[in-house]
């Protein structure tokens, strides 16, 4: 089986969907998000049959490719898009009081419905190895993201979080274009597989040029992760974009962004002069955003800004696996941690979409005496929390313990002792959490409703972290 | 029965009635009255006949702790002269303490709670009498201080009392500083704290004579805490606090002299250190003088009782530290034991006549009252004031005579000591028997019950005739040679003199006085060392408490940790500001992170 | 002839202009409309790298592909840019950027 | 000639990009950027760009222009109003931009490559359209059918946000 | 299924019951006696002639890192095994009603005893770790919603610097981990001695620094103690009971199992350091006890100032000095669980423990005092506890290495003067809260309640009779050392 056919898959399945929202007429959406997640759980099936590349020499296989890194990466999208698809049916509130609609359950189809072609955009972007390919997949997730971020659109924090986002967006943008400009001028190619033999025939007059290039390209990706200092939006959009919205955020798209920086930098290591730099630069990159993130997110009190500075905070973690691929390790604790990063994260979002439904708010004291509303809740929290934080039998340890494996064995001293001063404040920020449920006192008592669909997800994703912190061999072994 | 098995049950009696009274009999007095006396009565069984058969070995209990042949710390008896002796002088002295207990005690609280804590007290003092080494006794020793403990603080609801078992307890612990220091110093020398192996190492020593002298004073600070030596002699005047049978037996008859006890023990090896023995003798003669000196402004009528223990304990000491043989010491100590043990007893005994009134000052015309107790108490007065063909007597000359012979200095303190105990005793014997009564109390004084008096006649006998020759000879012929030393003959008639000019001085100041003719406050505050110590503990060491509490909380908490994470927690605080929310800034951060970036990436190496 | 560098700098010339408005203007077309020139900044330089073919020595097709799809994406952009301004508008009356700040810190 | 041709359209393309910038009034910007986009297309025709160079005009100068001006009449924006400049963020961002450009001319002249003259043309121009449409249909096959999927997906956003009540 | 798997499990079993529905208490009390039978029978059954390790088992996690869950006791390990159900079943034992959210009260203790147990049982430095780490948040949640006095700061305290430290810890781990030679990286503390001892393994003296630090603030060594104080005073009992007499231990099982056979040079290197940081334990922090007024923070930084002495034992690097650091660690988990449920069932009963208002119960709760008694006099070192027996082994200990220099000499006299310290706060503590006069509002307390005598009793006897006889402890602590 050819992985092309599996974005196409998706492609397929988004086309499908729009037809059958406009042609069935159903108040009740809900079908739409079950569809889609049944759809794409085929197709995470299917990509676990013996799959291949474009054939060599066919025009495909100079855009994309079929690594372990693709494969994994195109099963963990699969993964969140169907974890955020399921999640939309208990935001419909939300939606219903946000859009302008005309009858119920209007807008809820495409808010469904447009995930599938950021999934599609983002698989092609994890296996692409081109960067107009790159440029093109990315823009396609991006641009469908602005439309998702603005997506409440009588809601003001809605709003402005897709304006800045969008224009912040189109600025890194700018800058990823310029910066293929500049390594296409010098090197003739945009494929980043030949990059290294390209480069290693140009004269030494055209290294300022491409290293030019090289930084605005970083510049961008940066912007993609949420790298310090160009994470300035990710606080801001992940607060104000709808929850299931700032879910794929904060995993899908971070994940492929990292996937394209991983791929840039395996390939230029091959290059003396600008592996060196590269890697003090990413290291760098490294320090500042782990103090950014995790020292900023201290101070805040709203749950959906906070996960937005722990995002900085794990892209800095991330950075610092990226600082360390020398090491033969590197990859798979990068791959382990995302595979954390996706199911604590997403289990939080789960968990904070249903508790801000319910008490009319995203700030943290909304979640005091959780525990007693809703021992459910509060215990599947607790557990994100613990494995945001790195406690040992969550996966957000094993992927931590890998990270700082590579990171010391590549000799980053300086990064690991930062790491242990941000590990620290992770534990103040994240157990604010935990403090809120289970010290503080709720305002009212009564029980929160929990629909089936959102607890068989808060137990897929709950075993997941347990399972992925007590035996991630098969996840470290898929990704060796 | 062989010797071992007699030993282990001499032993181990009273810990288990100690045991079975706390865990099953607390209900009942008479049954825990009834244990700790049957414990006690087979000790004293157990001791006469380890003592008749003249029973000899080392005999191994077990290991206590046992890592290999390298180190092992055994838990043995050994039987030897010396231990026999002491063994029979405990063993003797506690049943009648316990019989008379139950008189004493008959209508206190926390009746099973003292059994427990005499037969717990019997058990460490047997231990400390048997241990064949150091480590054992140091066992025991810490186990006679908490039994101590536990009877001092008997009357717990009174803060006098409950200070002074803390104190005791406290202030023995310090002395036990220096002990455990001296055993570490000792093994690590010689490699043993076995006594046999220990006495006999002095070669070890040859070389290097100051560090024997530093170890033997280390484990003398045992003896200073234990036997109340100066400096740490405050705690015993204060522990009269405690029942009196508890004062008699614990803090006059055997307790205290188990810091004799231990310098006899090491006798051998204590001798081979001159330093050492300087620092033993002076510290006892001292302790001697100064309690002496102190007993003669004491108006509680145990009080009195406990500076003259002091001070015969500096006897005792002091005959230690005279290097002459083990046995000068362990004869006052064996004399005293009778005679100070009978003392404590009948002032229990005056005590409980006047219904718990102790100072001698209230007292007054018991004589009439009281004639058993005051014929008892006239034994045993004479004999710790030296008066000839009393026991007292022949054991404080021998330690006068040697003391003569082998330091001059010393034996003119030991003198004049000597003058002071007749003084003070017979100023208590003036003031309590004679006169008249001089308060209600004292005018209604009856005789005390038989259970008590019996134990004062028995008592009396020992007082007077310890001392005689044949007595002496049969306890202490083994334990090494109390021939009188060669001595011109004015030294015995210095002593008589000294004891003649006491009982003399007394008796004129004292008759027919109402209140006390002599105030001193220097010496009824006694010497104001009491105060100092106070001080000391007040605001030295509390001072460092409280320095070192301010420091924990303010700079090792407060700076160091808490304002680490406030450091933090302030820059997380000021970065988020970075995040001003608007595009425009958040551009120009873009841009001039695009600069950095391009820089870096251009100009790194 | 107009050397690649005379090119290049023009390009430069006018990525930074693009900038410039994005860091400097309040109106939040004007800064979209900077954005636009930033893009076409781009393709003027992957044009000229183009014709110039550094590496190849001749003209290259793939960079005029390149430019090509950046006008196509630049249209979505703007299509949904515009929109979102729209109703941001609609929402608020303004299309400033100084009044979006209610998410911050 | 072609120099010339160069020199005059660079400094028409960046002196209306720069007037973009400076104008108050929105109108006036787009017609500035309209401008730039124009004189762009000229540049690229001087580098042989043909096809590029007209759908410059077509989608940029036509399409992409009319649809800001519609926005800009239909938001009714009037000139933008003279808030107190910020002088802070002025000063800052015009020295991101000395700093940028310094750095980019520094790079530009550092490289003697770059020096080169337009070499001539291997192949005639008219085979341009030609050859752009073989290498897009064949080629870039794949992207482009991703551009297809961005426009689709884009024109469902662009709907839902702008319809003023949903059905 | 492995013997130490089941112990692990029980405890977790019972949790999850609990969370279904189950009765708390009386679940987690039958779980932790079952696990006290367990491991009262383990430690019977453990073979002293053969030694080494025992009862093994092992599950693969990720073998080609070196990453094995295998399960193993040697005598240390059954004695800390012994230690840890003990205490647990004493503290589930000693719990006062919970009136609110009862389920998550045991489930939390429950987990705190779980990672113990494992912690205590595993051969995988990792997992070792892991274990470790399951009680931060339960120690969170007790303290912060079942805690008294100004609970919620010491809570934090507690938790971030415990994880901080742990976090450091983890990083030695790592350190050591990889400085082995690849290809033979593992974490699996057989293969980490047998390669120490093969002399092919030396890892950098700068591993056993962080190490250091790391156990050393789990186990509050001097100047990383200040988290414990707090957080014992403002724990609840079982809680306090659970982490001073338990938990703690781990940062010592850590340097004895990790740091003593992989560092013998590092550990010389650097032992002035370590003794200065002991001394500051014994002889500072004994003095800030002198000052406390208020029980709970006096048996709080007393538990902290009886690490000096193991420290001490660990520093003498003897036989004699780790034998004793081993009775000691057990002795002193017992007496200060006994210590702390005591403190509790006063405060239950007045809702104070300041000295100042506390006096004369003796009186009224006799059995009370009694108990208290002699959980004071085992923590002062009086002989018949085994913290006597432990304490006597590390001077020893301390003695014989004290010929290397003068350093260890003042730590010897400190170490001794120390025990009088103790003493002195002890003493006082009991003196100002059941001897003298008692207030009128006292008279009508009620003595100690049969569930909590008996928890305190079940830790009391098992530490006279080492107390008594140490030998026990010593000849299973003994098998991790040559004689």
């Amino acid at each position: 089986m050819n992985t092309t056919s599996l974005e196409f898959a998706v492609v397929g399945l988004g086309i499908l969907l729009l037809l059958a929202e406009a042609f069935i007429d159903r108040t009740n959406k809900d079908y739409l998000a079950y569809l889609g997640a049944a759809g794409l759980a085929i197709i995470l099936v299917l990509s676990f049959l013996p799959l291949q590349g474009p054939a060599t020499g066919s025009p495909d296989s100079a855009f994309l490719t079929s690594d372990i890194l693709s494969v994994f990466f195109t099963r963990f999208l699969l993964v969140s898009t169907i974890v955020v698809l399921l999640m939309t049916p208990g935001y419909k509130p939300v939606l219903a009081r946000y859009l302008p609609a005309e009858k119920e359950g209007a807008g809820v189809g495409e808010f469904t419905i447009l995930p599938l072609f950021v999934c599609a955009g983002l698989m092609w972007m994890v296996s692409a190895i081109d960067f107009i390919m790159i440029f093109v997949a990315l823009e396609l997730a991006t641009i469908t993201l602005y439309v998702l971020s603005t997506y409440l659109r009588q809601n003001m924090a809605s709003l402005e979080a897709g304006t800045k986002f969008l224009i912040l967006g189109a600025l890194s943008t700018g800058f990823f274009v310029y910066g293929i400009t500049w390594i296409f001028g010098v090197t003739g190619t945009t494929n980043i597989v030949s990059l290294p033999q390209s480069i290693s025939l140009l004269p030494e007059s055209s290294t300022l040029p491409l290293l030019f290039g090289v930084a605005l390209i970083l510049v961008a990706l940066s912007f993609k992760i949420g790298a310090f200092p160009f994470q300035f939006w990710v606080p801001d959009v992940y607060q104000g974009a709808p929850t299931p919205v700032t879910a794929y955020l904060s995993v899908a798209s971070k994940a492929a962004g990292f996937v394209v920086l991983l791929r840039l930098l395996v390939a230029l290591e091959t290059v003396p002069v600008l592996a060196h730099k590269l890697y003090a630069v990413v290291t760098l990159l490294a320090g500042v955003t782990l103090i950014f993130g995790n020292l900023a997110a201290i101070p805040q009190t709203n749950m959906k800004r906070l996960l937005g500075y722990s995002s900085v905070a794990h892209a800095g973690y991330l950075l610092m696996g990226v600082a360390s691929l020398g090491s033969l390790m590197a990859i798979p604790a990068i791959g382990l941690y995302f595979a954390a990063y996706l199911v604590m994260t997403l289990l939080s979002f789960v968990v904070l979409m249903v508790v801000a439904e319910a008490t009319g708010g995203e700030e943290i004291s909304r979640f005091n005496g959780l525990s007693q509303r809703s021992p459910l809740l509060a215990g599947a929290m607790l557990l994100a929390m613990a494995s945001l934080a790195g406690i040992p039998f969550t996966a957000g340890f094993v992927g931590k313990f890998l990270i700082f494996e590579v990171a010391l064995k590549q000799g980053h001293f300086g990064l690991v002792a930062i790491g242990c001063i941000t590990v620290a404040a992770g534990f103040y920020y994240y157990f604010k959490v935990a403090r809120a449920m289970y010290w503080q006192q709720a305002t009212e008592e009564t029980p929160i409703p929990v629909s089936m669909t959102i607890k068989l997800l808060i137990a897929l994703l709950g075993a997941g972290i347990l399972a992925l912190g007590i035996y991630p061999g098969p996840v470290l072994a898929a990704l060796r | 029965m062989n010797v071992s098995t007699i030993a282990w049950i001499t032993l181990s009696a009273p810990i288990l009635a100690a045991a079975l009274i706390l865990l099953v009999t607390r209900k009942s007095k008479p049954l825990a009255a009834g244990l700790a006396i049957l414990s006690a009565l087979i000790t004293c069984a157990g001791g006469w006949i380890l003592f008749s058969r003249g029973a000899t070995g080392d005999f191994l209990g077990f290991n206590w702790v046992d890592l290999g042949a390298s180190f092992q710390i055994p838990i043995g008896i050994a039987l030897d002269p010396l231990s026999r002796t002491m063994l029979v002088i405990v063993t003797t002295i506690a049943p009648l303490v316990f019989i008379y207990s139950i008189g004493y005690m008959k209508d206190e609280e926390g009746y099973w709670r003292y059994f427990a804590g005499l037969a717990l007290f019997l058990f460490s003092m047997l231990g400390i009498v048997l241990a064949n080494n150091l480590v054992m006794m140091f066992i025991f020793w810490e186990l006679v201080g908490v039994s101590s403990y536990i009877l001092i603080g008997h009357y717990f609801r009174k803060d006098s009392a409950a200070d002074a078992a803390k104190q005791a307890f406290l202030v023995n612990r310090i002395g036990d500083f220096g002990f455990m220091l001296g055993i570490l110093l000792f093994w690590i020398s010689t490699g043993t704290f076995s006594f046999s192996a220990l006495n006999s190492s002095a070669g070890v020593f040859v070389q290097h004579p100051a560090l024997l002298g530093v170890a033997c004073v280390l484990i003398f600070c045992g003896t200073v805490g234990k036997s109340a030596q100066f400096p740490l002699h405050v705690w015993l005047p204060n522990s009269m606090e405690g029942p009196t049978p508890v004062s008699s037996l614990l803090h006059a008859a055997t307790m205290v002299a188990a810091g004799v006890y231990l310098l006899a023990r090491i006798f051998p090896i204590l001798s081979a250190s001159p330093g050492a023995c300087e620092v033993v003798a002076w510290t006892g003669a001292i302790t001697a003088l100064g309690a002496g000196i102190l007993a003669t402004q004491q108006d509680d009528i145990k009080g009195i009782l406990a500076y003259s223990t002091i001070s015969q304990l500096g006897y005792m000491v002091t005959g230690a530290g005279l290097a002459v043989s083990a046995a000068l010491p362990m004869f006052h100590l064996f004399t005293h034991a009778f005679f100070k043990c009978l003392l404590f007893l009948t002032a229990g005994s005056v005590i409980l006549g006047m219904h718990h009134e102790q100072n001698i000052w209230k007292m007054g015309g018991l004589l009439k009252k009281m004639p058993v107790t005051f014929i008892t108490y006239c034994c045993g007065m004479l004999a710790l004031s030296g008066c000839p063909f009393f026991s007292g007597h022949y054991s404080k000359d021998l330690i006068m005579a040697c003391s003569w012979e082998h330091h001059r200095g010393i034996f003119w303190v030991v003198v004049i000591a000597a003058g002071l105990t007749p003084f003070y005793m017979t100023r208590q014997a003036m003031v309590v028997f004679f006169g008249k009564a001089r308060t209600e109390h004292s005018e209604h004084a009856h005789e005390s019950p038989l259970v008590m008096i019996i134990p004062l006649i028995l008592l009396a006998i020992p007082a007077v005739c310890a001392g005689y020759a044949p007595v002496e000879h049969f306890f202490f012929h083994e334990i090494g040679s109390l021939a009188e030393p060669e001595v011109p003959s004015f030294v015995p008639t210095i002593f008589m003199a000294a004891f003649l000019a006491g009982l003399g001085l007394a008796f004129l100041i004292y008759r027919n006085v109402e209140k006390d003719p002599v105030r001193i406050p220097f010496l009824a505050q006694r010497f104001y060392i009491d105060d100092l110590y106070f001080w000391i503990v007040r605001v030295i060491q509390g001072g460092f408490a409280r320095l070192c509490s301010f420091i924990d909380r303010w700079f090792i908490d407060g700076i160091l940790v808490q304002g680490s994470a406030t450091f933090i927690w302030t820059i997380g605080f000021a970065l988020r500001f970075l995040q001003l929310g608007n595009i425009q800034a958040y551009a120009f951060f873009f841009g001039a992170g695009v600069i950095g970036l391009i820089y870096l990436i251009l100009n790194v190496r | 002839m107009p050397t690649l560098a005379n090119y290049l700098l023009a390009s430069g010339i006018l990525f930074a202009v693009g900038l410039g408005g994005v860091m400097l203007r309040r109106s939040i077309i004007i800064i979209f409309m900077s954005l636009e020139i930033m893009l076409n900044a781009a393709n003027l330089a992957l044009i000229a790298f183009s014709r110039y073919g550094l590496v190849s020595g001749h003209q290259v097709f793939d960079a005029q592909i390149l430019v090509f799809f950046i006008i196509t994406v630049a249209a979505a952009e703007v299509a949904v840019g515009l929109a979102i301004i729209v109703s941001l508008y609609r929402a608020r009356q303004t299309t400033h950027v100084e009044d979006l700040d209610t998410l911050k810190f | 000639m072609l120099l010339s041709a160069f020199w005059f359209f660079a400094t028409l393309t960046i002196a209306f990009g720069i007037s973009v910038i400076l104008l108050r009034n929105p109108v006036s910007c787009a017609m500035s950027l309209a401008m730039c986009f124009i004189s762009l297309a000229a540049l690229f025709i001087t580098l042989d760009a043909t096809l590029i160079g007209i759908m410059q005009i077509l989608v940029y100068a036509g399409a992409v222009m009319v649809l800001f001006l519609f926005i800009i009449m239909l938001l009714d924006l009037r000139t933008e109003k003279s808030r107190r400049l910020n002088f802070g963020t002025t000063l800052g961002g015009v020295l991101v931009i000395a700093a940028f450009l310094s750095m980019l001319t520094q790079i530009v002249l550092s490289n003697p490559q770059f020096a080169q003259t337009i070499p001539t043309l291997a192949l005639p121009t008219p085979d341009n359209v030609k050859m752009i449409g073989m290498t897009l249909f064949h080629s870039y096959a794949l992207p482009f059918e991703a551009i297809g999927v961005l426009l689709l997906s884009a024109t469902v956003g662009v709907i839902v946000l702008s319809r003023r009540t949903l059905r | 299924m492995s013997p130490l798997l089941l112990l692990i499990l029980l405890p977790l079993a019972a949790s999850l019951l609990i969370m279904i529905g189950a009765n708390p208490r009386r679940t987690a009390i039958v779980a932790a006696l079952l696990n006290l039978v367990l491991s009262v029978l383990l430690f019977a059954r453990y073979d002293l002639h053969a030694g080494g390790w025992q009862f093994l088992s092992e599950w693969h996690v990720l073998p080609n890192l070196g990453i094995n869950l295998s399960l193993g006791a040697d005598g240390l390990s059954m004695t800390m095994l012994l230690l840890s159900t003990l205490v647990t079943l004493s503290a589930l034992w000693v719990a006062p009603k919970i009136e609110k959210r009862e389920g998550l009260y045991y489930v939390c203790l429950l987990f705190i005893s779980a990672g113990v147990i494992g912690a205590f049982s595993t051969l995988d430095v990792l997992f070792l770790y892991s274990f470790h780490e399951l009680a931060l948040i339960p120690t969170f949640i007790l303290i912060g919603v079942w805690g008294s006095g100004d609970r919620q700061a010491a809570a934090w305290k507690a938790t971030i610097y415990l994880g901080g430290a742990s976090f450091v810890l983890l990083i030695g781990i790592i350190s050591l981990y990889l400085s082995l030679p690849s290809g033979m990286r593992t974490f699996d503390l057989r293969q980490l001695d047998h390669l120490a001892l093969s002399g092919t393994f030396h890892p950098a003296s700068w591993i056993y620094l962080l190490l250091l630090v790391g156990f050393g603030t789990l186990v509050s060594l001097f100047p990383f103690h200040s988290w414990a104080p707090p957080a014992y005073a403002c724990a609840p009992t079982p809680a306090a009971m659970l982490h001073s007499g338990v938990l703690k231990k781990f940062g010592l099982y850590g340097l004895i199992r990790i740091c003593l056979p992989l560092f013998p040079e590092a550990i010389q290197q650097f032992n002035a350091l370590l003794v200065l940081m002991l001394i500051g334990n014994i002889l500072y922090i004994g003095y800030v006890t002198v000052a406390q007024k208020r029980l709970d923070w006096t048996i709080g930084y007393s538990s902290v100032m009886h690490m000096g002495y193991i420290f001490l034992g660990l520093a003498s690097l003897t036989v004699m000095g780790i034998n004793g650091a081993a009775l000691l660690m057990f002795a002193h988990g017992l007496s200060v669980a006994a210590a702390f449920a005591l403190c509790g069932e006063i405060r239950r009963r007045t809702g104070t423990l300041d000295y100042s208002e506390l006096g004369g119960l003796g009186k009224v709760t006799p059995v009370l005092g009694l108990l208290f008694g002699f959980a004071a006099m085992a923590s002062v070192g009086l002989p018949g506890f085994a913290n006597f027996a432990g304490e006597i082994l590390v001077f020893f200990g301390a003695t014989v290495s004290s010929i290397y220099g003068p350093l260890m000499v003042v730590a010897i006299i400190i170490g001794v003067w120390g025990v009088v310290v103790s003493a002195i706060y002890m003493l006082r503590a009991y003196r100002h809260i059941f001897w003298g006069p008692i207030a009128q509002r006292w008279e009508s307390l009620t003595d100690i309640a049969p569930t909590a005598k008996w928890s305190v009793i079940l830790l009391l006897v098992p530490l006279m009779i080492a107390g008594f006889y140490p030998q026990i402890i010593l000849n299973m602590v003994g098998t991790i050392l040559p004689r």
